[in-house]
C-alpha cells in the first residue's frame, strides 16, 4: 500500500457542537509537554492530532517543593503539583503562543474546588485559540482537591454538567484510574453531557529513600505513570468501550505503534501520549511511523477502522 | 547515538567517558550538560535519562568528556558500556556559566564532590585570566584525576579532602573560606551539593561578590516540560525557574535552595 | 557489626491465639512458588520467613485457558485462573510434604461465594501442618468471583467473621488494589478479626495482540505483578499503615533488598515476594543478602525497628 | 552466567548463539530447554526470561548451543549480544526426549520453522539409527544452516519451503505426508508450530504409530511454579501437564492443543 493512502485520521465525535478532526490519534498528555514551544524545538509539532497544555489553575500555583519525581520500574512518580501561572497569565502569555500552531489544542483544567472550574470554563470559553477543554478531576497531587471530586460519580457529574452549560468548545473529562469502576465516573461525564472522556490520569502511588528513611518526594505521594501502568489503563479504555457512547481519549504509558494501536483497538478514539516525551522529545515521530508501517503489513488503509475492533 | 571512545575508571568508583560527536552541531559551553538514556534496546527500565555536566569538549577534535560517579543504577549501567558502543544523548542542554563579561582578575572556582566536573571545561575558557580552582572530595584519590586535569591547564588550585589532610582536612568550603583571608575574589562559580552552593553565596553576597552556581536537581526531562527540576526564585514575584533550562547555572541570589 | 548480631526477625502479631515469629520478613506469594517443591530444589526454603502456597478452591479446577502470561514494562499479566487439584487432594497429597519443612505455612484459600471460604476454612482448621490461611478475596481472574467480594467492605467483613468463627489459627486476608480506599477493606478485615492483612494483589489489567486484534490472554483480563506495580503498593501499605492494628504484610514487585526496606519502612511487618521468583528461583537469597548489607551499612541491628519509620 | 563464545546470524533472522559452559554440572538432554534473562544489569524490562530449545551440546567441549529467530522485543536483544559478553540462563529445564528404547528401525524426525532446533541433537543421539528427517519453513535461507548440519550427521534429510520448490513446495506435513506412502515409521519424533504437532499426531494414531512432540508454550517461569504453560491432559481424569515440567516433550496422545 502506498504511504499516500494510509489514512491516520480520526474523528472526536462532539456531543452538541461540531466533530474534532484530528490528522492522527496522538494527543500530548498534559503535563508532559510544556506548552508545545519546548517540543516544538525537536519537530513541528503540528504533526501531532491535538496538543493539550499542562494543567491550569484560577490562580498562579508554584507547585510542590521538590524532589518532585522519583523513578520506578518503567515508570516514574510525578508531584508536580499544578505549578501554572494561573488562567489569567495562561490567556494573556500562552495563548497567544497558541495561535502559531495550526493543530487542535486543548486547555487542561484544574480546580481546588467546583467553583473553581467553572471560573476556569468561564473565562476560556469563546477563546478561538482552544478546541476544547480537558477537565482534570484526577490529579492525584492536590490536597482536599481534584481526586476527590474524580472518585465521585455524582461530583463528577455535577461538574460537568456545570462546565457544560457555561463552556460551549469540547469538553474532554479526564478520570482518575484510583477508583474500582472507572465505567462509573465514564458514565457520569457521559450523563453530564461531556463530549469525551480521557482515562487515565496517573496511579496514585509512593517511593520511599530507604537511606533517608522517608518518602522520597517532598509530598510524599505521587502519580504513577510510564510504560508501567499500561496494561492498567488499557484495560479501563477496553472495559468502558462497550458502555460509552462518547469518545475515549486513551492514555498511560502510551510509547509505541503497537500501544497505540492496543488502545485504538481497545475502543479508544485518541491517544494521549505522555512521560515517553520526556526521554524522547520526538517520540510522536517515531510513533507515527510505526503506525504506518503496521497498516502497511496488515494492509489496513484507515486507521480508525480498527477503533474497538478487539471485542 | 554517538560512540563511545574510551570509559575508564579514574578514580574510586569514578569514570572518565569519552565520546566521538561528528554529527554534533551545537556548540557545548562550560555548565551545559547532556542526558543520557541508559535503558537498553527494547526496555523502559530504567525509564528516565541521567543527567551529566560536561566536564570538557572539543569542537576541532569533536570529543565531548563527562566526569562521573557510580552512586545508583543508572550510572553503575553507564560504566559497564564499553568503547565502540553507542549512547543515545540528549543535549547539550541548559544555560552555561556566563563568560563574556568575566574580564576581571581574581576569579575563584570552587567544586565539591562530582560539582567539579563542570568547572574544567569553563577553567579551560577562563584558563588565561588569573582563576584559582578550589576543590574538595571524601579523599585525595577522588580528586586525583581532577587534580592532574587542571594542573595540566596551568592555573592555579588548592586542594582539599574530608577523609585526609591535603591542603586542609576538610570541605572545599573551608579550603576557600581560609584563603579568602588573603584575598577576596572579583567573581565566583561554584558547583557541588547544595550545602556548599548555599554557603558559598552567603558568604560572597555578604562580601557582594558577583557569582553564579551550577545546582543538581533531580531532572524528569531535561529540556524544560515536565517541571520536575522547578527552583523557587528568592524574588517572591518572579515564576521559579527550571533547572534544565533557566538553570543549572544561575547567579548568586537568583534561587532557593532546599533539598 | 557481625553478621551474627543481625537481627532479621519479624512478629506477626495474632488477634487471639499465638503470634507467629518468623525469622525474616520474607513470604512467598501466593501462586508464584508452586507448592514449594520446585523451589526447595535451587535452596533450602526454609531459609524464607514463611511460605504460601497455591490458592486453593473446594473442588479440582482446570484453570483458565492458555495463553495464561502476557508479559508487559516490568511487569506480567497472568490469568491462571486458580488451577489447583482441590481441597481434599490438597489435604491428602500436598499437605503431607509440608511437613518435610520447618517454617510456618499458609493455605491460600479462594472461593466463588461465601460458602466456600467457609468450606475451605472449615477443612482446613486444625491441620496442624498450616500456621494459617490466607483468604484470597481479591483474585481478578475468575468470574463472579473473588473480586466481587473484595472491593465490598461489607462483604469482606462477613466472609472475614465467619472464617474467623470457625478457624483458629493465623488469618490474614488477602485485599485487592482494584478499589478506590484500600483501608475500608483492610479495616473491614480489622473489624471481622483478621490477624493481619496482606496487600496487594494484581491490578486488573489487559494486553492486546495487535497482529490477532484480540486479547493476548485467552480470558481476556488478567493480574498486572512484578516490578510496575511496587508503587502502588507501597502506596497502599503507607495510607493503611497509621489506619491499622493488626499487621500489614506488604507486596506487590519485591524484588530486592531495597523494595522489602521500602515495605517495611512504610508499615509492612512482612514482605511477599511474588514475581520476582519466577525470573530468579533464588531471589530470596539475594534479597536477605541485601537487607543485612543495608542493616550493615546503616548499623542498625534489628530491622523490625524499621516498621514504619518512614511515617 | 555463561560467556558467549559466538552469535551469529546463520540465516534471515536466524542466529547461531554458542556458549561455553564450563561450570554446567547437569547433562544436558535432547528436547530439554533454558530459560534466558535478557535484561541487562539494573534493569527488569523485559522482565520474563525467554525459553530455547538446546540445539546442540557437548559434554566434552563444555558447548552449549542453540539456534534462535528474531521474532520480538527478547530475541532481538539476544541477537544484539556480542562474543565474550556474558548471559543469565536457567537449565536445563523441562523433561527430554525418550531415547533409550528406541532401538527400531524407521524412525522419522519431523520439524517446522524454529522446531526444527531441538532435533539435530536429538538426531545426534539417534545417528546410528536408520533416523530419516523431514524439515519445513518459509524459505531454502531459513533451511541451509540447519540442513548443512544435518547433512554432516550423514543422516537422510527431506526439505520442503513455503515460499518455493525443494522436495516439495509447501509445508513439513505435507512432505512428510507424501513421504508416508512409500514407507511408515516405527517411531516418529516433532516439534513446530501446534497445527503440525497435531495433524501429525493424528495422523500417527491413525496408523497406530507411536512418537512424541515438543511443544512450544507461553512460559512464566520454566521450572513449574506458575502454571502458565499449563497442557490439559487428554484424560479427563488427569490434571494439567507444566510444558515446562512435565513437557515440552509429550507423548502422542497426551496432552490437548489449543494455541
Ligand atoms: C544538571 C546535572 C548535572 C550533573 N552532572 C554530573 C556529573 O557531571 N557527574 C556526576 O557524577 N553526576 C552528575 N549529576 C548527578 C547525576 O545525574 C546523578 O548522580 C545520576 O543521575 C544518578 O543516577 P543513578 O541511576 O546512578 O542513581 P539513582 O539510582 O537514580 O540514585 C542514586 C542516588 O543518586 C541521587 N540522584 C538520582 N538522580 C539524581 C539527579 N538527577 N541529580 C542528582 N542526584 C540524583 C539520588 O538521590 C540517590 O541518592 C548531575 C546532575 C544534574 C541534574
Ligand atoms: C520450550 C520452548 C523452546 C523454544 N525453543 C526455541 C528455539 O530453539 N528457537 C527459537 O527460535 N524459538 C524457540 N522458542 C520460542 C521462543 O521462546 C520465542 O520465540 C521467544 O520467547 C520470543 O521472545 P521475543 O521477546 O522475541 O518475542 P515477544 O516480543 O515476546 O513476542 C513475539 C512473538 O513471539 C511469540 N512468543 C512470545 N513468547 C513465546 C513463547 N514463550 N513461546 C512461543 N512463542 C512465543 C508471541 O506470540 C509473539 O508473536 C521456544 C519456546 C519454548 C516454550
Ligand atoms: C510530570 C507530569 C505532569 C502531569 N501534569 C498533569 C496535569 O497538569 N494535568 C493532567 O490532567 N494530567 C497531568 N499528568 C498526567 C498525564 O497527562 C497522563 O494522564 C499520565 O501521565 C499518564 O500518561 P503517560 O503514562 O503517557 O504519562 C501529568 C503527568 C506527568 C508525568
Ligand atoms: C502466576 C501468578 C499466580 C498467582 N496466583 C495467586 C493465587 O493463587 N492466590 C493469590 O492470592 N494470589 C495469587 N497471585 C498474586 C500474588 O500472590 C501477588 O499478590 C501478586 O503477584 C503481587 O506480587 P508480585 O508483584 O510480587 O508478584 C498470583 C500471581 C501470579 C503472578
Ligand atoms: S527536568 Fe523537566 S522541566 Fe526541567
Ligand atoms: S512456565 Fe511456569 S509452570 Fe511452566
Amino acid at each position: 500500500m502506498s504511504d499516500k493512502k494510509l489514512d491516520l485520521r480520526t474523528i472526536l465525535k462532539a456531543n452538541k457542537g461540531d466533530d474534532l478532526k484530528l490528522s492522527n490519534p496522538l494527543i500530548t498528555a498534559s503535563g508532559t509537554c510544556g506548552n508545545g514551544e519546548e517540543l516544538n524545538d525537536y519537530f513541528d509539532i503540528n504533526k501531532l492530532g491535538a496538543f493539550c497544555t499542562k494543567g491550569i489553575t484560577v490562580d498562579a500555583q508554584k507547585g510542590n517543593k521538590t524532589p518532585r519525581i522519583a523513578e520506578t520500574a518503567a515508570g516514574i512518580i510525578n508531584s508536580i503539583g499544578l505549578e501554572n501561572p494561573g488562567v489569567d497569565t495562561f490567556i494573556s502569555e500562552i495563548l497567544p503562543q497558541c495561535r502559531e500552531y495550526s493543530l487542535p489544542i486543548f486547555a487542561n483544567i484544574s480546580g481546588y474546588s467546583p467553583e473553581d472550574f467553572l471560573t476556569l470554563a468561564d473565562k476560556l470559553n469563546d477563546r478561538p485559540e482552544i478546541a476544547g477543554l480537558e477537565v482534570n478531576l484526577s490529579c492525584p497531587n492536590i490536597k482536599g482537591g481534584g481526586m476527590i471530586f474524580g472518585t465521585d460519580p455524582e461530583k463528577v457529574y455535577q461538574i460537568s454538567k456545570k462546565i457544560r452549560e457555561i463552556y460551549s468548545g469540547y469538553i474532554i473529562v479526564k478520570l482518575t484510574p484510583n477508583i474500582t469502576d472507572i465505567t462509573s465516573t465514564a458514565l457520569a461525564a457521559q450523563k453530564a453531557g461531556a463530549d469525551a472522556v480521557a482515562m487515565i490520569n496517573t496511579l496514585s502511588a509512593l517511593k520511599i529513600d530507604i537511606d533517608k528513611q522517608e518518602p522520597l518526594l517532598a509530598n510524599t505521594f505521587g502519580g504513577l505513570s510510564g510504560p508501567a501502568i499500561k496494561p492498567v489503563a488499557l484495560k479501563m479504555v477496553y472495559q468502558s468501550y462497550k458502555k460509552l457512547e462518547i469518545p475515549i481519549i486513551g492514555l498511560g504509558g502510551v510509547s509505541s505503534g503497537e500501544d497505540v494501536l492496543e488502545f485504538i483497538l481497545a475502543g479508544a478514539s485518541a491517544v494521549g501520549i505522555g512521560t515517553i516525551n520526556m526521554l524522547e522529545p520526538t517520540a510522536a515521530l517515531r510513533i507515527i511511523e510505526e503506525i504506518k508501517s503496521y497498516l502497511r503489513k496488515h494492509k489496513i488503509q484507515k486507521l480508525s477502522s480498527l477503533i474497538g475492533a478487539a471485542h | 547515538m554517538y560512540e563511545i571512545f574510551s570509559n575508564k575508571e579514574v578514580g574510586p568508583d569514578i569514570y572518565h567517558l569519552v565520546l566521538k560527536c561528528e554529527g554534533l552541531e551545537k556548540e557545548v559551553k562550560a555548565g551545559q550538560f547532556f542526558n543520557i538514556k541508559l535503558s537498553g534496546i527494547n526496555s523502559y527500565d530504567p525509564l528516565l535519562r541521567r543527567p551529566l555536566s560536561v566536564f570538557d569538549f572539543s569542537n576541532e577534535s569533536k570529543r565531548v568528556e563527562f566526569v562521573y560517579k557510580v552512586v545508583g543504577k543508572g550510572t553503575e549501567i553507564l560504566a559497564n558500556y564499553n568503547p565502540g558502543e553507542k549512547l543515545d544523548l540528549l543535549g547539550p542542554l541548559g544555560s552555561p556559566f556566563s563568560i563574556s563579561d568575566r574580564q576581571s582578575a581574581n576569579i575563584h572556582l570552587i567544586g565539591g564532590g562530582m560539582g567539579i566536573a563542570p568547572l574544567y571545561l569553563l577553567a579551560k575558557k577562563l584558563k588565561d585570566l588569573p582563576i584559582k580552582v578550589f576543590l574538595g572530595a571524601a579523599n585525595k584519590a577522588e580528586l586525583d584525576f581532577f587534580a592532574d586535569k587542571f594542573k595540566n591547564l596551568g592555573v592555579e588550585i588548592h586542594l582539599a579532602a574530608m577523609e585526609e589532610k591535603l591542603e586542609i582536612k576538610g570541605t572545599a568550603l573551608r579550603l576557600w573560606d581560609n584563603y579568602l583571608k588573603s584575598e577576596l575574589p572579583s567573581f565566583v562559580y561554584c558547583c557541588g551539593p547544595e550545602p556548599l552552593l548555599s554557603a558559598v553565596e552567603i558568604k560572597a553576597l555578604k562580601e557582594k561578590i558577583p557569582g553564579e552556581i551550577s545546582i543538581e536537581k533531580r531532572m524528569g526531562c531535561g529540556f524544560g516540560v515536565c517541571l520536575s527540576c522547578s527552583c523557587e526564585s528568592r524574588n517572591e514575584n518572579e515564576k521559579n525557574k527550571r533547572a534544565c533550562v533557566e538553570g543549572p547555572v544561575f547567579a548568586f541570589g537568583e534561587v532557593k535552595y532546599c533539598e
